[in-house]
């Protein structure tokens, strides 16, 4: 096991790997910013290094300064957390290069689940079904007419330098294709100077469905269980549960093995998440692996006591996983808010001081936070400041400990998402399940007007 | 990396930072009133002071005795005196006579050598006189020797951190006396 | 399901039974003595009522007052939690003849379980293993060695009157006996002013072992495991575990089966705890039943996932148990640190303002408290003013996430039993789990020296 | 239970508190600032201080001594609204001018009625001249009408509580102006 790991990262997922090594009895050195001298994950760690200067580039991604910390104080690997340098596969390289060990998955790993077409293509040799698309951009209408027969309609057509909804069609039938293929192409090339479009099948409601893998390093893998994350705002996750409202026992075994299919596929090591698209009709697509932990991974260690971030070490430790599939069991439901220091109508961030805070507590309620009293929150990092967990025996359980949480918390100083989730977990189609990657903008939508 | 780049990163990672006396100086409040109190009398006592005041955070205090003949008010900066203390480095706290004086910082993580090789005189003692873009030490990082330059012409009037032990982002090097450049 | 729920006690368990109502949707009314104006029961609550100065006699205990207070704001059951009116038979019964629901045991239950000799009894006539004694006070020499030649040695002589280690006499063999028996009734006639002795089987080192009963209206009993509170000083419990390092699968079917036995042959309802002495032969005794929720209830909650305040609550609402025996799966282990207002050496009680305060958190990590930044704990009352529970998937797991959590938590201001419970946790023999009643005086003495 | 029992019962609650000015003006503190006033005014004592002020959160004490030999005169400001809320008496909160006069607050938790029965005069008005003894109102407790006496003679000034509504223990229900006894 390893005997001291530096933790490249701040806020609360650099508190909860040091949570994680003091239980395992390992000792941490923290890095930080000049402007993060005060904050929790330094003094909670054994050691800590200022590394740079506020801007993140310069100090939490700045690889020279990181691993020459991690030599002189003697560290024997490094745990990435998420952001930052978590998907950096230089890094990772780097890392192996020099003899410290990168808590996370191969650089390979790293670089290949980072190329979004590479990893497309490896699944789809591997026969998982993938999201229906055009190979690669169309040039004309009659390919346009091939790629959507293919695929079925409805489809949607997308610029391939777009973003932001512009130069995108939704198309509902052979008799609309032409003319919103030659729309979408003038939009793309008058709004981004660039004509290339794509197609590909458009989803009425889809979820998004997580299934959190673990490798170790001689290749066993072990899902645990979904995660239902359609509750998003620009593709930011607000709150997210499991199991999935929509995923019943038989799916979550057929999903599950086609998530350990796809990391088997790709040689993955250490934990990661396989992201899917979950139709209405139960069908699901492979959308992406995200080789890291990640900000939700709670839930699950929730619902199967499994703590990822010690398997993440242990695994990295080259021990092998200390359980088998059918060891694990999903119990009871638990949810997850994130409270970002935003203004929760609009969603500007709201750096400041916290002039008061007091965390919720009692049964089945877990608080993974960096915040205290007199914490400044700083303009220039992630503005997740906390993540409010919930386990209960059931949905409603899980939901109602929510509700009371929510009204416990006490952040003053600073605005928080906090109203909104109070609003989101009192919503009647939240209550009863009933969400998807549409909800929050037609919520909010709604609440708006 | 080739050795061009080292001296391009040297180069480029020198920003040695002023440390002014403001924020070197702590009036060694806690901050924690209860605390504070006992520490505020003294003050109020041992300097003869008609009248106290201190705010900090919400909290503020105003201390009075009658019968000093002196009519002075001290007035303390509210500002350093918080939670939010001022950053600190971890083997050479800031001296208190910092006055006109100019604090050289790491501006990277690494070892810190005095001397190129260990058999080597050191590139500067205290008492020297540095130009401006005189080599003062290396930092050690990734097998990188990274030259430390003055940016200014002055007199090293201490030697902050030790040699061959590990410095931070910003750790005090040394103090310069830029009055004494001669 | 009741409407509204006034709770009859202050601090954390008013606190905790709060969090109850607000997650099953009843509303609240708090208590509170006129020192308790600002206290965290007081402002989580629906309503509040002042119900006398801060003597808890004139105020927690004034049943009038408390009554009054359940008219006036019209809630139709009163949880008494723990201490001031839990086990007031009288209470419990005026509560009842008014229609005001009494959420726990029934006041003959109280009044049964409250007379221990009576409690004794029914035991004894049911088969349940009692502490062997003599029956009543001994007249005489002659009835103390019957009596003790009964029970076999070693005995313990104890003053009816006595307490505190006054009048005891632990004899090893008969020889020592007679100038035992009358030493102790000397010093029991000069300590107390009554010479009334009687004898019980001494145990060396023994555990105290309780099991969790959940009983309905209708008679349905189940138990949830057992709980190891063997960590006491003075009779009062300072840490409490689950389950426990000396029962096995089999003592802990066959300790609660006899706790099931017991609670039936009292008509036992609502939630309640039997305690058994366990030797170091794997027997146990019963001592008592604890008629209420216990302060260490949590650590049944952690490992059965089982909320017992709402279970409380449905079964005063006369619902029947919502599951059966064999659904009741323990996993993994708990433990709970009392943290007392207290001087950790003297165990002098340390009330005072808390100026710094701050909640351990993350993964497996409970805490039970009402107190916050800027709370007087004030010295009319109970010196506990947190509970720091923690959940691991194993009993190492749990004692290393409470040596971090311990680390985390912060509280200035006052003194707490904190600091012990670091030495605790870091003692070898405690983390064997070679621990017995007499652990922590023993502990303390070495420490001392 | 039996009427004697009720008439001992009610003798026996029959408890009126009188808040003074100074005890009125405490709705304004904290619990905690409460506990920390001795320990300020000890300071202000130990150290021969003329004066304090201390303001944390909200709130803001000042004690001021006239020189060494004139009695200690404690002023308190009435604290602005903060999350430290005071006192929150459901019904009638307190008046804010209170010098010299006299509250007269539940002993008991119960329903407040002004008169014996529905069709009955109240006890008292406001202006009205009571002497001590007099009944003033009944509160209503576990199915017993329970007297409240007015403790002292004096004036009516206010009626601070609503017939038939509830009411907790000390909460004021009449303000009396003892200097107007007449």
């Amino acid at each position: 096991m390893f005997k001291k790991v530096l933790i490249a990262n701040r806020g609360e997922i650099a508190l909860r790997v040091i949570r994680a090594c003091k239980e395992l009895g390992i000792k941490t050195v923290a890095i930080h910013s000049d402007v993060d001298t005060q904050s929790l994950h330094v003094r909670t760690a054994d050691e800590h290094i200022c590394v740079g200067p506020a801007d993140g580039a310069l100090s939490y991604r700045n690889i020279p300064n990181v691993l020459s910390a991690a030599e002189i104080t003697g560290a024997d690997a490094i745990h990435p957390g998420y952001g930052f340098l978590a998907e950096n596969a230089h890094f990772a390289e780097v890392c192996e290069s020099v003899g410290i060990k990168f808590i996370g998955p191969t650089s390979e790993n790293i670089a290949a689940m980072g190329d979004k077409a590479k990893a497309r293509e490896i699944m789809i040799r591997r026969g998982i079904p993938v999201m229906p698309g055009s190979q690669g951009e169309l040039r004309n209408e009659s390919e346009a007419l091939e790629a959507a027969r293919k695929i079925g309609f409805p489809v949607i057509i997308k610029a391939s330098a777009g973003g932001g909804g512009r130069g995108m069609r939704v198309v509902n039938k052979e008799d609309d294709l032409f003319r919103a293929f030659q729309a979408a192409q003038a939009e793309a090339k008058s709004t981004f100077g660039n004509d290339g479009v794509y197609l590909e099948r458009y989803f009425i409601e889809p979820r998004h469905i997580e299934v959190q893998v673990l490798a170790d390093e001689r290749g066993r893998v072990v899902f645990l269980g979904e995660r239902d994350c359609s509750i998003q705002r620009r593709y930011q996750k607000l709150v997210e549960e499991t199991p999935s409202p929509a995923v019943d026992e038989r799916l979550r075994r057929e999903i599950g093995k086609v998530a350990v299919d796809a990391v088997k596929a790709a040689h993955y090591r250490n934990a990661g998440t396989v992201e899917f698209l979950l139709d209405k009709d139960q069908n699901f697509y492979f959308m992406e692996v995200n080789a890291r932990i990640q900000v939700e991974h709670p839930v699950t260690e929730m619902v199967t006591g499994i703590d990822l971030i010690k398997e993440q070490i242990r695994i990295a430790a080259g021990l092998p996983l200390a359980f088998r599939q059918q060891d694990i069991r999903i119990t009871g439901h638990s949810f997850e808010c994130r409270i970002n220091a935003e203004c929760p109508d609009k969603f500007t961030p709201c750096p400041g001081l916290v002039t008061r805070y007091h965390q919720p507590g009692g049964f089945g309620v877990r608080v993974d936070s960096a915040m205290q009293l007199n914490s400044t929150v700083v303009p220039h990092y992630d503005s997740l400041i906390a993540k409010l967990i919930t386990h209960g025996q059931n949905r409603e359980e899980a939901m109602a400990r929510m509700r009371r949480a929510l009204d416990e918390f006490v952040i003053e100083g600073i605005k928080t998402t906090i109203p909104l989730h109070r609003r989101i977990f009192n919503d009647a189609e939240f209550q009863k399940g009933r969400i998807s990657t549409g909800f929050l903008e037609r919520f909010l939508a709604n609440h708006a007007a | 990396m080739s050795p061009s780049r080292k001296r391009a990163r040297s180069k480029k990672t020198r920003r040695p930072t002023v440390t002014l006396p403001a924020r070197a100086g702590s009036n060694g409040l806690s901050g924690d009133l209860r605390a504070d109190i006992p520490h505020l009398v003294d003050l109020l006592k041992r300097h003869g002071l008609a009248e106290l005041e201190w705010e900090c955070e919400g909290f503020r205090i105003r201390l009075r005795r009658e019968g000093s003949a002196s009519p002075m008010v001290v007035a303390m900066d509210s500002a350093p005196a918080s939670a939010e203390a001022p950053l600190e480095s971890r083997t050479a706290p800031a001296p208190n006579d910092t006055s006109g004086k100019v604090t050289i910082a790491s501006p990277i993580v690494g070892t810190f050598y005095r001397s190129p090789s260990p058999d080597a005189d050191a590139y500067v003692e205290e008492g020297d006189l540095v130009k401006k873009g005189q080599v003062l030490c290396i930092v050690e990082a990734m097998k990188l020797m990274n030259e430390i330059e003055s940016e200014m012409d002055g007199r090293i009037v201490k030697i902050l951190a030790e040699s061959t032990k590990p410095v931070e982002y910003g750790q005090p090097l040394f103090l310069l006396d830029p009055e004494s450049a001669g």
